[in-house]
């Protein structure tokens, strides 16, 4: 094999790079592909219909959201005249970055050649950077100029308040009971099926909810809410534009159930990791997205079954119920490491 | 329109043909619901908003309007049938059925008893029907996708039964003045009982999952509520009338067809809010369904016997009695396009599945009507977002709209 | 309820206002005349005696008579006797002077039927809180479709045949 | 038959014990018909429905019985069917006269059926098919040779008839018919 092949492969399986562009982007766009057709599917039988059906019947539709990505990608992008257009089109584009660069902070396995950064504070960066996107929502709103896109914008503005304390405690609670902020060792902790989502259920409700509020999934689906603002801050949106704002929120919710996945149901355990590219990052990673995959076929589930809160009933439920129930894991948390099951 | 009005044009100063500009108040936010708004139907609702309160709500309807009233009077009374029943086409029955009998009130003709009970059973198959489709919008409006696709799947069985009846899924043209146009087909009322008994399974998961629902009885509890008093003053009709208390249904009050010769009650709640209105008609649904049973019980002792009334079928050919023998089809006298109607006024009214509807007819003793003046159930609970909405929430709206059951095509007329 | 006991009812309840009775065909309609200038009272007094809304609130043109006639249909929902009846509260009122009072404030009910009966025949409700058309576009309103001389023309049977 | 009105009040569902029955409730009915869907698409046109025989489809003119009364079209309520005048040869006494036919517009037509309903003859039926193809509008605005032949149904052509059923547990239950010209 000649040095420079070699190299362009080196600098691809370089760490930092490839979990951002493959693990962080190409990887869960295809996660967030199947899923959509996953959720129409699963709404579809639910319903007692087929779903996508017509473009590729012998594989029960398949193609059809490649079929919709083409539509998105040709179709005309409509700037209106009234629209601030630099934040118009930069904001999407934003929050399509800030959605998935937390991954950069996860490591997908325990062999630390392959950490795309080393560092201690792995969770607390990656909550951080989590939560940075919704700001863009509120930016595309405004900057939209239409009376459905602010309301829409300000919906998303209201539930920030809701779930980001319930996203930060119950998330953190995985801190309290390890005693690391560092996600290789809060994963590593549950080896052997301690995993903290079954000794902590209450903090993985809390963090699943929490999840479910901030990518706006049923039945918290507010700042969308097709019957009252259209389509939300996207409202003005058209095109392939429009295809990355649906795209972002799609994957901001695998970035989420890849998190969870970490922190709650054991990352890459049972497998472990060993030395070299495939067995040391390539299963490891793969196993921590079959079961952020799993994770994100239960959110999808969950539209067919419920319809959407009201607002404040979406802030009231938030507060007075999810958010006690959050504080109660990080307590439930306290006590397992007072046991020392940790 | 191009850009945005700047400088100092007075607001009064903005003259669009077509259009009016007003002032609102300080610090509202005027949104408009409609028309072309993916939860608006065919009309548009202005409403003002404080924040996430609405202050005010005005419905401004007309973007269907079809001159139903102008068109019949150029046109033979029986042409008016099909016009009509386009109101609320799944509701076809139900809507035409009272200006058919106000015309055989003026015609002092009564249909055959077999006609009524025919009357009563698509009358019920639509009403159920419409109650299908009435909860299929109000799941998709609140969000809820599995509850638009099941009663519209499940409205599937009564429009197969009406279209089995009929011969049309929707128009079914099917009273005409002294009776029906087909007897039931073989087998039919084997079929009705089925599709009762797998209506009655169905209403279980609808339970289940739309009506039990935290979710969605967390949207529909206390919002909307109308009192029973204000649902009098405004004129409130159907299932949100009775939702509210008040004792009043036609079939009861103002027993037409065969109605006072079946066995079934009228379900009131008091609560008057949504949720209410959900369960009113869900149990208004079981109340059709022991209709229905009446009903195909009847026609099952019952042989075939004519369904028009003596007037026309007396001098009917026999070849007219012989089709109606072999296939249950009525044949129209060629009199029925040229008929004059006696002069005279009457006014008759019906219970659809959103509520009354009302027909006042003038003949002046010509051979098209003088004038008529419907006024449709959707267009009394019009008023409602006027009157109601104010004071609720953005998110509100929809659920108070779906539940109510507003149809614009009927309001519009 | 006879008829015959609502007739009284009415009566009793309006006195002299009553300028005619009649039972129509089916015998549960009763047209009540009265002057257009006791409109108002009448309905007061109506709406006192049970007929607690309005069923539909209607105009007919008489052109060639030369007036309007408007009809209140009220009827009852409180009242189970009352609600088999349907009172139609009736006045003329003159075809090229069409201005009455509005009833809107007695019977909220008939708020959006008068504006309908605006759009149709130009008939301006005096007291009407937004009286403006209702189904119609202000232009087409402008024209008063339901007026008799508005005439619709419907095609004829007979088709010449075209040369295709 | 008395007046019976009854009192029903909104069953009780506040508190967490009743929604946490009630989504546990929601979400089971959800995964049952997951695993159990009883589908009723129809997937067209690959399959269609072979409709009754007394559905009110297309509408054909048998010119044998027409007796030229002209009911139909007094009786048309969207106007569709109309009056046109052809010569037309008694084939017993061979005299050449004009008389009135009826043609009927598609594009006005609502499929009422009044027109078969009314001919005293029974000079006109329907088809039990709706889904015909019509080029442009033009085509729809039948003419008196085309009014006597039955619409083409190109869905016939190439589908499978099926016909539902309703069933007590599933409601509309698909059964393939026998027909089509496939």
């Amino acid at each position: 094999m000649s040095p420079i092949i070699s190299d362009i492969i080196k600098i691809i399986i370089w760490p930092p790079l490839w979990q951002l562009i493959v693990l962080g982007l190409l990887l869960p766009l295809g996660v967030v592909v199947f899923i959509i057709w996953f959720e129409r599917k699963t709404a579809a039988r639910v319903q007692r219909r087929i779903g996508p059906y017509h473009v590729s019947p012998r594989i029960a539709g398949g193609l059809q959201l490649v079929a919709d990505l083409m539509r998105y990608m040709f179709q005309e992008i409509i700037i209106p005249k009234t629209v601030d257009v630099a934040p118009f089109i930069m904001a999407p584009l934003i929050a399509l970055i800030l959605s998935i660069l937390p991954v950069v902070a996860m490591p997908f396995t325990s062999n630390a050649s392959y950490f795309p950064i080393g560092m201690r504070y792995s969770l607390i960066v990656a909550l951080a950077l989590i939560t940075l996107s919704p700001i863009f929502v509120i930016v595309a709103g405004w900057a939209s100029n239409n009376k459905f896109s602010l309301i829409g914008g300000m919906r998303e503005a209201y539930l920030i308040t809701a779930y980001e304390l319930i996203v930060m405690v119950s998330f953190l609670s995985a801190s309290a009971a390890t005693g690391s902020f560092d996600l290789v060792k809060i994963v590593e902790a549950q080896a052997g099926g301690k995993w903290l989502g079954l000794l902590n259920p209450l903090a993985l409700l809390a963090a699943l909810i929490g999840v479910l509020l901030s990518t706006s999934g049923f039945p918290f689906e507010i700042p969308e809410s097709e019957h009252e603002v259209v389509a939300g801050a996207y409202t003005e949106y058209s095109g392939l534009v429009y295809g990355i704002n649906m795209g972002a929120a799609y994957l901001k919710r695998m970035v989420y159930s890849i998190l969870i996945a970490l922190v709650f149901l054991g990352g890459w355990r049972p497998y472990t990791p060993g030395p070299g590219f495939v067995s040391g990052y390539l299963i490891p990673s793969i196993v921590v997205f079959i079961k952020a995959t799993i994770l994100m076929m239960i959110f999808s589930f969950l539209r067919a079954v419920y319809g959407r809160y009201r607002l404040d009933q979406a802030l009231d439920i938030a507060w007075k119920y999810i958010f006690p129930l959050a504080v109660a894991g990080f307590g439930l948390s306290l006590a397992l490491a007072y046991l020392g099951i940790y | 329109m191009s850009g945005i009005v700047r400088g100092n044009v007075g607001f009064n100063d903005l003259k669009i043909p077509g259009m009016w500009s007003r002032k609102i108040g300080k610090d509202l936010y005027e949104v408009f619901i409609g028309p072309q708004h993916p939860g608006s139907g065919h009309m548009r609702i202005i409403i003002r908003i404080d924040g996430d309160i609405i202050v005010e709500a005005e419905p401004d309807m007309g973007y269907v309007h079809r001159t139903m009233e102008k068109l019949s009077e150029g046109r033979a009374w029986i042409k008016a049938i099909p016009l009509f029943e386009r109101m609320a086409i799944h509701d076809a029955c139900n809507v035409t059925l009272p200006y058919v009998r106000a015309v055989e009130k003026l015609l002092g003709i009564e249909a055959p008893l077999r006609a009524k009970y025919l009357r009563v059973l698509l009358c019920e198959i639509n009403r159920i029907a419409a109650f299908l489709y009435g909860f299929g919008i109000f799941g998709v409006f609140l969000g809820h996708s599995t509850m638009y696709m099941w009663p519209f799947g499940d409205r599937e069985v009564w429009v197969e039964l009406a279209e089995w009846l009929t011969g049309a899924r929707l128009t079914h043209t099917y009273p005409v003045f002294g009776g029906v146009r087909r007897d039931v087909p073989e087998g039919f009322t084997d079929s009705l009982r089925k599709a009762i008994r797998y209506m009655r399974r169905r209403l279980e998961d609808y339970r289940k999952i739309f009506v039990d629902n935290p979710v969605i009885r967390a949207r529909l509890e206390d919002v909307g509520v109308i009192p029973r008093n204000l649902a009098i003053e405004l004129g409130i009709t159907g299932p949100n009338l009775r939702a509210s208390g008040v004792r009043y249904d036609v079939r009861k009050n103002h027993p037409y067809e065969v109605y006072d010769e079946l066995d079934f009650e009228i379900p009131v709640f008091q609560e008057g809010d949504a949720y209410a209105r959900v369960h009113q008609r869900v149990q208004e649904i079981l109340q059709s369904l022991r209709i229905l049973e009446q009903v195909a019980d009847w026609l099952d002792k019952h042989p075939r016997e004519p369904v028009m009334h003596e007037r026309f079928w007396k001098t009917a050919p026999p070849l007219y009695k012989k089709i109606f023998q072999e296939t249950g089809r009525v044949k129209l006298g060629a009199v029925m396009a040229i008929m004059k109607i006696p002069q005279g006024k009457a006014y008759e009214r019906g219970e659809t599945a959103r509520g009354e509807i009302s027909y006042y007819v003038e003949s002046d003793g010509g051979n098209k009507p003088y004038r008529i003046r419907i006024h449709s159930a959707s267009a009394r609970n019009a008023l409602v977002y006027k009157y109601i909405v104010p004071g609720h929430r953005v998110m509100d709206l929809p659920a108070i709209y779906g539940s109510i059951d507003y149809f614009p095509p009927e309001a519009d007329r | 309820m006879e008829p015959q006991e609502v007739v009284d009812l009415v009566r009793r309840v309006l006195g002299d206002m009553v300028r005619d009775v009649k039972i129509w065909k089916g015998n549960d309609y009763i047209e009540v005349e009265i002057d257009a200038s006791s409109i108002r009272e009448a309905a007061a007094r109506m709406k006192e005696a049970g007929f607690d809304h309005v069923k539909d609130v209607t105009a007919v043109d008489y052109m060639k008579e030369g007036r309007f006639r408007i009809i209140y249909n009220l009827s009852s929902y409180n009242n189970f006797d009352l609600s088999y009846y349907i009172v139609g509260l009736a006045y003329d009122i003159p075809r090229d002077k069409p201005e009455t009072v509005s009833l809107a404030d007695i019977y909220t009910s008939a708020e959006f039927q008068e504006r309908e009966v605006y759009e149709g025949f130009g008939i301006i409700f005096k007291g009407h809180p937004d009286l403006k058309p209702l189904l119609l576009s202000p232009p087409v309103a402008e024209q008063k479709p339901l007026r008799k001389d508005f005439i619709v023309r419907e095609e004829p049977e007979i088709k010449v045949e075209k040369k295709r | 038959m008395p007046v019976e009105f009854a009192e029903k009040t909104v069953p009780p569902g506040r508190g967490i014990f009743k929604r946490f029955k009630g989504n546990i409730e929601a979400i089971a009915i959800g995964v049952k018909y997951f695993f159990d869907p009883k589908r009723s698409t129809l997937i067209y046109p690959k399959e269609y429905i072979k409709l009754r025989e007394n559905y009110r489809g297309f509408i054909v003119l048998n010119a044998k019985k027409c007796i030229n009364c002209g009911s139909c079209a007094r009786i048309c309520p969207a106007a569709a069917m109309k009056l046109i005048r052809r010569p037309y040869t008694d084939p017993k006494t061979g005299k050449t006269r004009m008389k009135l036919w009826p043609v009927i517009n598609y594009n006005r037509c609502i499929f009422c059926g009044y027109c078969v309903d009314v001919c005293p003859t029974e000079a006109l039926h329907h088809v039990n098919y709706h889904d015909v193809v019509f080029d442009n509008m033009e085509e729809m605005d039948q003419t008196l040779e085309s009014f006597q032949q039955a619409p083409e149904h190109p869905t016939a052509k190439e589908g499978i008839p099926v016909r539902y059923i309703i069933d007590e547990e599933k409601g509309l239950v698909k059964v393939r018919v026998e027909g089509g010209e496939q």
